[in-house]
């Protein structure tokens, strides 16, 4: 099943009020050519699940810079000055976690399970209001999962019916993104045929992913 | 000790307890530094948190060295960078991959030293490094899973801010993990966090261990094995 | 119907059930037919619980297909296997992937269909399919993750043990899960579990429902929908 | 840090009463020269942490054979009518859990989370004496991780630091094991230089191997 869209076709159901995950790493790896369509679509009231919320004109940080966010669920924030500025303003909601908790709460979305059992935030803020459970006279916390109705990531290669291979530093949480949201959007840099890509050198599979765009909107 | 010679100083002597086979973090900021003081012969890797093993010292053209085995994969902009989002070269054998695999290597003690910077740290160890109430907020990141995960947590840090200490008897900003931190190193010294409070390790002869305990709030144990740190530490910086 | 007949007939009937695009898990014993049935052009995708999306009908040799390219990946007795331990085939844009990754797909939801055997199924969709106290134990491998997880639970099974109805009230062997499945394929009919009980959507016109509802101990929901089996599955077995 | 060592140096610390993983999917992919050297070692009272008990004569089976284990814990043993006699006997402890819940077990151990939150196993006897949470309103059931002392892993190729990359069935539990034990001998059928696996096709890291033997043991 051929999978490969223009990008308008991709992002068409995309609404004000999505829940949406977008690839990347401080921008690095990011889908930029559907992050430059949502920018231009002008979907509002996005609750954003990123790693972080990038720079002000690099990855998903262009959509705090246009106000598309409602809330954002990641791990910094810092180096977007407008993302702080509204959270700091109270026009932005800002759910912070510990990024190797983030990674695999995305993870236990896409994965069906209900959350992460972790160390991590103990003993700290983090820990505020949420349940912990005791394993083996070890006491945890317990992170929930997270879903959502969209995932824009990227990948270096992919075939035509999704089978893709990141590079770099492009992986990130984008293959755990694939699995957690409803619809999921692959840009891709270079495009191969169904075959070309190894069984052993796919990263995310071809299930994952429901529409394929190519980077630039060739 | 002049603060950029400081920070130099610093780097070195951490780099000085990497052991061969290690895999060492290093957070951004004043850790960043210690890669300076690694060579290859050391056969130390280094993790970044956004999936790679094997981070390089210096940035050298990644997508070209693809070019002949993998003409798929060459793409214009495919990079990789380090935890601090800089364009970063890669060592042989290094590996890519994603974040939830990242920090299980960390939260499953395979990453053996994180190198992290602080604001606070106490003598049970607790670390204060990623908020202040009140003030801009920036986010966690890496930080809470290192130090739970990482089997050493090397805190690089002046001694103190200039104006107060660091090194508490207790933090007062928001922790970042409790008990977490193993060694602390400063220009005045390496300190180790123990069951009964932080030793002094060795020290800096550029101050006398009474200018040090009068730098740190924290009351420091200063037994017999107490030396000064080995000249070399301070040359070549 | 003669048992192995009936048994070709099943899984010529459920692959009719399956749609372009769907990922499809299928058990062992009985399920594994299906694939007999599952041509090119209905572009559905195997899964294998082992880790492998698009496993092939037949076993290529695989070994052969990747001496061109990769070399170095050519050991003698690396094989695809499918979930029963029998060498198979691949399809392309096959992928492989590690356990953990295998039943998170499962769990997800990202397996479209499972077709599993059973020695019990009930009226509230519970399924017994994995052991009897007292008998040899087998273990519940990926069972209870597809009763779980899988979008669509699709039992494949003679309509009776021979002795007695297999579609019950209440299943009395341990389960395998509970609330798990949804249709229901014999040789006698399809039968979709609905939240008022199990609903007859078709039957075999070899039997009258009257016959069909005395081999079953649940109360079976027969409506005017109620249609027989088109003539085609029951050609070409 | 070359890593490749001979068999019997890879094992000589395996001890009586180790707790052992060993890769494997119905023997396929298992690290069978390394199950060899055990089975002549003939290390006693092991607790194996396993996909299925194999077959008499393939795979971690060949153990239960030669009366070398004394707990099992796997999701399937009937393929083995030598484990499945020895259990009905008395003489092996046998813990089943779900192939999806111990695959996420193994998993835990390795990456420091301490279990697995799951519905596979709910309301049925998998769930007894087990800890449950409920997550926005529904139940999961908690399955604790696992360690080891020990991981006997496979792969297809591998650099002589331990990066290596499956194929085809190998895969299996094989990465996360590598995580979850104290010490992790690959076996591996092609052994490489450092720098001939690219970055993105390695699926298990370096830093999880410990030794490394060439299959057949040359």
């Amino acid at each position: 099943m051929n999978k490969v869209v223009s990008i308008e076709k991709a992002i068409e159901n995309i609404h004000d009020g999505a829940t949406i995950m977008i690839s990347g790493f401080g921008g690095n790896g990011a889908p930029h050519t559907v992050i430059d369509a949502l920018v231009k679509k002008n979907v509002r009231d996005i609750t954003l699940i990123c790693n972080d919320s990038g720079t002000l004109d690099f990855g998903a940080g262009r959509l705090f810079t246009n106000h598309q966010v409602k809330k954002v669920i990641c791990s910094i924030i810092g180096p977007n000055p407008e993302s702080v500025k509204q959270h700091s303003a109270g026009t932005l909601e800002v759910e912070l976690y510990p990024q190797g908790s983030l990674a695999e709460m995305i993870r236990s979305g896409g994965y069906g399970l209900g959350g992460v059992i972790t160390k991590s935030g103990l003993g700290t803020l983090v820990e505020e209001g949420k349940q912990k459970i005791t394993i083996k006279g070890e006491e945890y916390l317990v992170e929930e999962a997270l879903k959502a109705d969209f995932a824009l990531i990227y990948a270096s290669v992919a075939d035509t019916v999704g089978n893709c291979t990141y590079y770099g530093s492009a992986h990130a949480h984008a293959p755990s993104m694939a699995a957690a949201a409803e619809f999921t959007i692959l840009e891709v840099g270079n495009l191969v045929e169904v075959g070309e890509l190894e069984p052993q050198e796919i990263h995310t599979q071809q299930v994952l992913v429901d529409a394929i765009v190519l980077r630039g909107g060739k | 000790m002049e603060k950029e010679l400081a920070a130099r100083f610093i780097a070195k002597r951490i780099a000085g307890d990497l052991k061969p086979g290690y895999l060492v973090n290093l957070g951004v900021g004043l850790p960043t530094a210690v890669s300076d003081y690694v060579t290859e012969d050391m056969d130390v890797l280094m993790h970044g948190e956004n999936g790679v093993i094997g981070l390089g010292k210096t940035a050298f053209d990644i997508i070209k060295k693809t070019e002949g085995k993998d003409k798929k994969l060459v793409v214009q902009d495919d990079l990789v960078i380090n935890a601090g989002a800089t364009k970063a070269g890669i060592s042989k054998g290094a590996s890519f991959f994603d974040s939830a695999t990242s920090f299980g290597l960390i939260r499953g003690g395979h990453v053996d030293v994180t190198v992290l910077g602080t604001m606070e740290v106490d003598e049970e160890g607790n670390i204060a490094n990623y908020m202040i109430p009140g003030k801009r907020v920036n986010g966690m990141g890496g930080a809470m899973d290192l130090c739970t995960g990482a089997k050493r947590v090397f805190v690089a840090t002046y001694h103190t801010s200039g104006v107060s200490p660091k090194i508490l008897k207790k933090c007062r900003l928001p922790l970042t993990a409790k008990y977490a931190v193993d060694t602390i190193y400063t220009e005045m010294g390496v300190f180790d966090v123990t069951d009964l409070g932080i030793r002094v390790r060795e020290y800096n002869p550029e101050y006398t261990l009474d200018e040090i305990q009068a730098a740190t709030e924290a009351k420091l144990i200063i037994d017999e094995n107490v030396t000064t740190t080995p000249t070399h530490y301070f040359e070549n910086l």
